[in-house]
């Protein structure tokens, strides 16, 4: 990102020092709910991981893989939204309703894909997608499916609350939303959230999409890839209004979607 | 990083990390702020020390005073230093906070900041350069590691003085006092 | 371009005495209840352009002298002449309890130069709406900007004696 | 629908300067705003008249902190008004030069704090990037950064020194060889036309009675520029025109603000090209002894935030008797912001306040 604004920027590593800072600062806590908040938004996106195959190792996608990821994927804005109302901020409170208009945003056309991947290949479970995949080749190259694919391409900035759709953490008109209330502690656990909720958006794609992989090296560099593409378009745009950022996700993204359901109905049969 | 820097940081890892992630909360307080923009943006490029602009005062632990403080001012800036989680670091910026530089007489200035909140380091001139910025948060660094960079033990310590100075300057204030006054002074 | 809108004042207003200065700008000296019917007929002329509300405290003449400056945007073609002459229009106040009528029907932009005299000055403005503090935080017994109010010795009892905190308690 | 009320505070990452708004809120939508100044406020003018005509100079530039130029350019025209004194040829033509400069330096910011504000981080990091090397050329000509008390009455305080002009020329050729750059990220960009069509419309009628000036008027469709209406240093001996744009929103001021700065770039060679060789400084007499005849004087200035004008009373002494300057965001960060947020939504309070170039310390002073 640096590198785009034609600066130097900070070192690699320096999320984690700002992680680690984080976590040695005392942080004001507003009552029980706003911790139960946090933890719960916490505990749904680690659950979600666990389910996704990263490379070779899938620890728990036994069976219903899908089913599960999407019913979680829902717990993570609640969890904000609990958390973020308790603390009697009026940003914050602006902020909840945008991340959760935004959530509804993109699970519109979310749900559709994940809806045609599944009819695709007849199965709910992941790691049967990843393996069947690798016997025929990507996923997005075959033909019903890559419109799915352009479909998941274009509502990721929204997945990720980056820049076109970085609606929710505003900083210049709501002060950083939801998260103006954190501090210390709190913000630590905030930003390994956000960043884990990238890691599920990416690697969804990249598993359901691409085709998996076999060893981590090369899913690693996989969504590496994916999220340098998102960096270039994040860097490219201005922030959206919300109703604009809902009205563009269900127009386009959704109407795709859409049609790669249907073309997958009609090829399957 | 060369060598020695390891040692040290895996000695005391939560000093490292104060000194590398100072993030400054984004307060414009006073005409020092027109030098604020060009130190965090391409040409000087503060987020190579660490700094970047944060949105409220949860997230930040480094607070820039840059310029001189209006009384009105005042009542923000003392708002804003106390809803910052406890390791906070403030910097006095311009000569105007140090001793009311070139507003020495007009009636709506403060003319000494560290009567007020504590201030853990100053940069002189009016509007100072932002190479000079860059030595303040160097200088910073050592402050912190020889645990002289204290401002908020400071304000915890002798709150009762610094409400007492607060009050007398800005008459009664609407919010309750941070730590228990245990003693009157 | 202010000539023959000296001569048109002289006639409608009587009690008004004009001054052409030299760099054809106009001087309209006038009592204090007269002043928004001049400024209307002003408006009507084609100066529509309050540029400010500006005040001075002459001390020994014992007056708070209240100056509107006027200019024109003229309209498209806006030929240099017209809108380079500026008409000053002033009005003397007492300085014991200086009040005037506010001028916010002819003018709404008057209406924070109105707020900032009444704050800095003094100055009450019959029919204003909100004639709250638009900038100073505290009451002060003389307004800030008449020069009696010394500001060296206002800060010398205020800020000075705010002692320093001991560190070493 | 519950009414919220707001503060979109002195401590806002949106907010340029210190100046709050308190809006009363109906969820999105912004039912009221009440602007609240007053955190800058100083007591200039007081402090004005407790110091001589010279030692004014240095406090003047700090009324307002992105332009700090044109201030000390009124008040010299205010001084040399009243004094009678004369500036030379030579002078003039710096003076206007200086000044350009400072405009598109100001007008660089401008485009930082917009660009920042609609979450354009690249364009914002360009824009002060060059914004930087313009600085340079200051601090290389009068040895501050910021501010750089240059303008003297009776003239300037030193000539240009040799291959100055052309360093001017090829720092602005490397400025203005980015605008392709600037206009395909960000001017022509499909999304800024939709964050920014629309928003905070001013119809003329509304900024002429609210007393709006320079941008806010050009972008109704009207050239109303103190240069050309009351020219003053070299503006009317070089042919240059006033850009406008016809629908008064911030999508059309954010566009004249680009043409005037691409003008002032032209405006600048122009200027270099016909300067007249001679002297830059009339000396003046005595300055700790300078006594200035009784009298007063109402000057005016183009700004890059539009009409700036200053009231200056002389009783005969060596101090100004009383100087009110009538600062362009004067008028357009009180009464016209507070009608233009009327009914816009919460995302576009900055979006508005910005692209009606208001200033802070230009309102209190």
């Amino acid at each position: 990102m640096a590198r785009i604004h034609w600066r130097y920027g900070p070192p690699l590593y320096q999320p984690l020092i700002d992680i680690l800072r984080l976590f040695t600062q005392r942080g004001v806590s507003h009552g029980r709910l706003f911790d139960l908040g946090m933890v719960l938004s916490l505990a749904g996106s680690l659950v979600v991981v666990l389910f996704l195959p990263f490379g070779g190792i899938s620890p728990m996608s036994g069976s219903g893989g899908l089913l599960v990821v999407l019913y979680m994927m829902l717990l993570m804005p609640l969890g904000i939204a609990l958390s973020g109302g308790e603390a009697a901020n009026p940003n914050a409170s602006i902020g909840i309703s945008r991340k959760l208009i935004l959530a509804m945003g993109y699970e519109v056309p979310l749900l559709l894909i994940l809806l045609a991947v599944m009819t695709h290949y007849g199965s709910i479970s992941i790691a049967e997608i990843v393996s069947a995949q690798r016997r025929t080749g990507a996923s997005i190259a075959s033909v019903p499916l890559v419109l799915s694919g352009i479909a998941y391409v274009l509502i990721m900035p929204a997945m990720l609350g980056v820049r076109p759709f970085e609606v929710v953490q505003a900083p210049q008109e709501i002060s950083s939303g939801p998260m103006a209330e954190y501090g210390g502690a709190y913000l630590a656990l905030a930003t390994v959230q956000h960043a884990l909720s990238a890691f599920i958006a990416i690697s969804l794609f990249v598993n359901l999409l691409w085709g998996g992989a076999s060893n981590p090296a090369v899913f690693f560099l996989k969504m590496l890839v994916v999220f340098v593409l998102v960096l270039f378009v994040n860097a490219a745009f201005p922030r959206l209004r919300v109703e604009q950022a809902v009205r563009y996700l269900w127009r386009w993204p959704s109407l795709i979607a859409f049609i790669g359901l249907i073309l997958v109905v009609v090829v399957g049969r | 990083m060369d060598r020695n820097q390891l040692a040290k940081w895996f000695q005391a890892p939560t000093k490292m990390a104060h000194k590398y992630s100072l993030h400054a909360v984004y307060f414009c307080t006073g005409c020092g702020i027109i030098e604020v923009p060009p130190v965090i943006t391409a040409r000087w490029d503060a987020e190579r020390f660490g700094v970047i602009p944060t949105a409220t005062p949860r997230h930040a632990n480094l607070f820039l005073i840059t310029g001189y403080v209006s009384v009105k001012t005042l009542r923000a800036i003392i708002r804003t230093y106390e809803q910052m989680p406890e390791p906070k670091f403030t910097v006095g910026f311009g000569s105007c906070p140090i001793n009311g530089g070139m507003y020495w007489d007009s009636y709506n200035t403060i003319k000494h900041l560290d009567r007020y909140i504590p201030v853990d380091g100053w940069i002189a001139g009016c509007m100072p350069r932002p190479e000079a910025i860059f030595v303040a948060v160097t200088h910073l660094w050592t402050l912190i590691d020889k645990d002289m960079a204290d401002g908020y033990k400071r304000y915890r310590t002798n709150y009762a003085a610094y409400r007492a100075n607060q009050e007398r300057a800005l008459g009664e204030l609407e919010w309750p006092p941070l730590f228990p006054m245990e003693r009157g002074r | 371009m202010n000539g023959p809108l000296r001569t048109k004042l002289d006639s409608i207003f009587r009690d008004v005495e004009t001054e052409l200065a030299d760099d054809d700008r106009l001087t309209v000296c006038v009592p204090k209840d007269s002043v928004v019917p001049v400024l209307s007929f002003l408006r009507g002329e084609g100066c529509d352009y309050l540029q400010l509300v500006s005040c001075v405290d002459w001390t020994e003449r014992g007056e708070l002298e209240l100056v509107y400056v006027l200019s024109s945007y003229t309209g498209e073609a806006n030929p240099p002449g017209a809108a380079r002459a500026n008409v000053l229009v002033k009005t003397g106040l007492p300085r014991t309890h200086p009040s005037l009528p506010t001028s916010i029907g002819v003018f709404p932009s008057a209406e924070p130069y109105e707020r900032e005299l009444h704050e800095l000055f003094g100055v009450r403005f019959e029919g204003h709406p909100r004639l709250t503090p638009l900038f100073l935080e505290r009451e002060y017994e003389v307004p800030p900007f008449r020069k009696d109010f010394d500001t060296r010795q206002y800060v010398e009892d205020h800020f000075g004696s705010i002692p320093p905190v001991e560190e070493g308690s | 629908m519950r009414e919220l009320e707001l503060y979109f505070g002195p401590q806002h990452l949106g907010m340029v300067g210190n100046f709050s708004i308190t809006l009363t809120v109906e969820g999105d939508r912004i039912v009221k705003a009440a602007a609240n100044p007053g955190y800058l406020h100083r007591g200039f003018e007081k402090l004005m008249e407790l110091r001589s005509w010279i030692k004014n100079f240095p406090m003047v530039c700090r009324i307002n902190v992105v332009e700090p130029d044109s201030m000390e350019m009124i008040y010299a025209m205010g001084v040399e008004k009243l004094a009678g004194l004369e500036v030379p040829e030579r002078a003039q033509f710096i003076r206007s030069v200086y000044l350009e400069l400072a405009r598109v330096g100001s007008h660089l910011f401008g485009l930082w704090a917009y660009a920042n504000m609609l979450g354009f981080d690249t364009v914002a990091q360009w824009a002060m990037y060059h914004r930087d090397l313009i600085l340079d050329l200051f601090e290389e000509l009068t040895g501050g950064r910021v501010y750089h008390i240059y303008i003297w009455p009776g003239g300037v305080r030193r000539d240009f020194p040799e291959g100055f002009e052309d360093r001017i020329v090829s720092t602005l050729h490397s400025v203005g060889g980015c605008v392709p750059d600037y206009d395909a990220a960000f001017f022509n960009n499909r999304l800024f036309y939709d964050r920014a069509k629309g928003i905070g419309t001013v119809p003329r009628e509304e900024a002429v009675t609210m007393g709006g000036t320079g941008q806010v008027l050009r972008a109704t469709g009207m050239a109303y520029d103190i240069r050309k209406v009351d020219p003053y240093a070299a503006y009317d001996r070089v042919p240059w025109d006033v850009h406008t744009r016809e629908d008064g929103d911030a999508y059309s001021r954010v566009w004249v603000i680009r043409d005037e700065m691409i003008e002032s770039v032209h405006m600048i060679f122009k200027l270099l090209d016909a300067m007249p060789k001679g002297e830059v400084y009339n000396r003046i007499p005595n300055p700790f002894k300078w006594r200035i005849p009784e009298g007063e004087a109402y000057v005016r200035c183009e700004s890059s935030r539009g009409e700036l004008g200053l009231y200056l009373v002389s009783d005969g002494g060596d101090r100004p008797y009383r100087a009110h300057f009538r600062t362009p965001s004067y008028p357009h960060g009180l009464t016209i912001l507070e009608r233009a947020l009327e009914g816009a939504s919460i995302a576009d309070v900055g979006n508005i306040m910005i692209s009606l170039y208001v200033v802070a310390p230009e309102i209190d002073r």
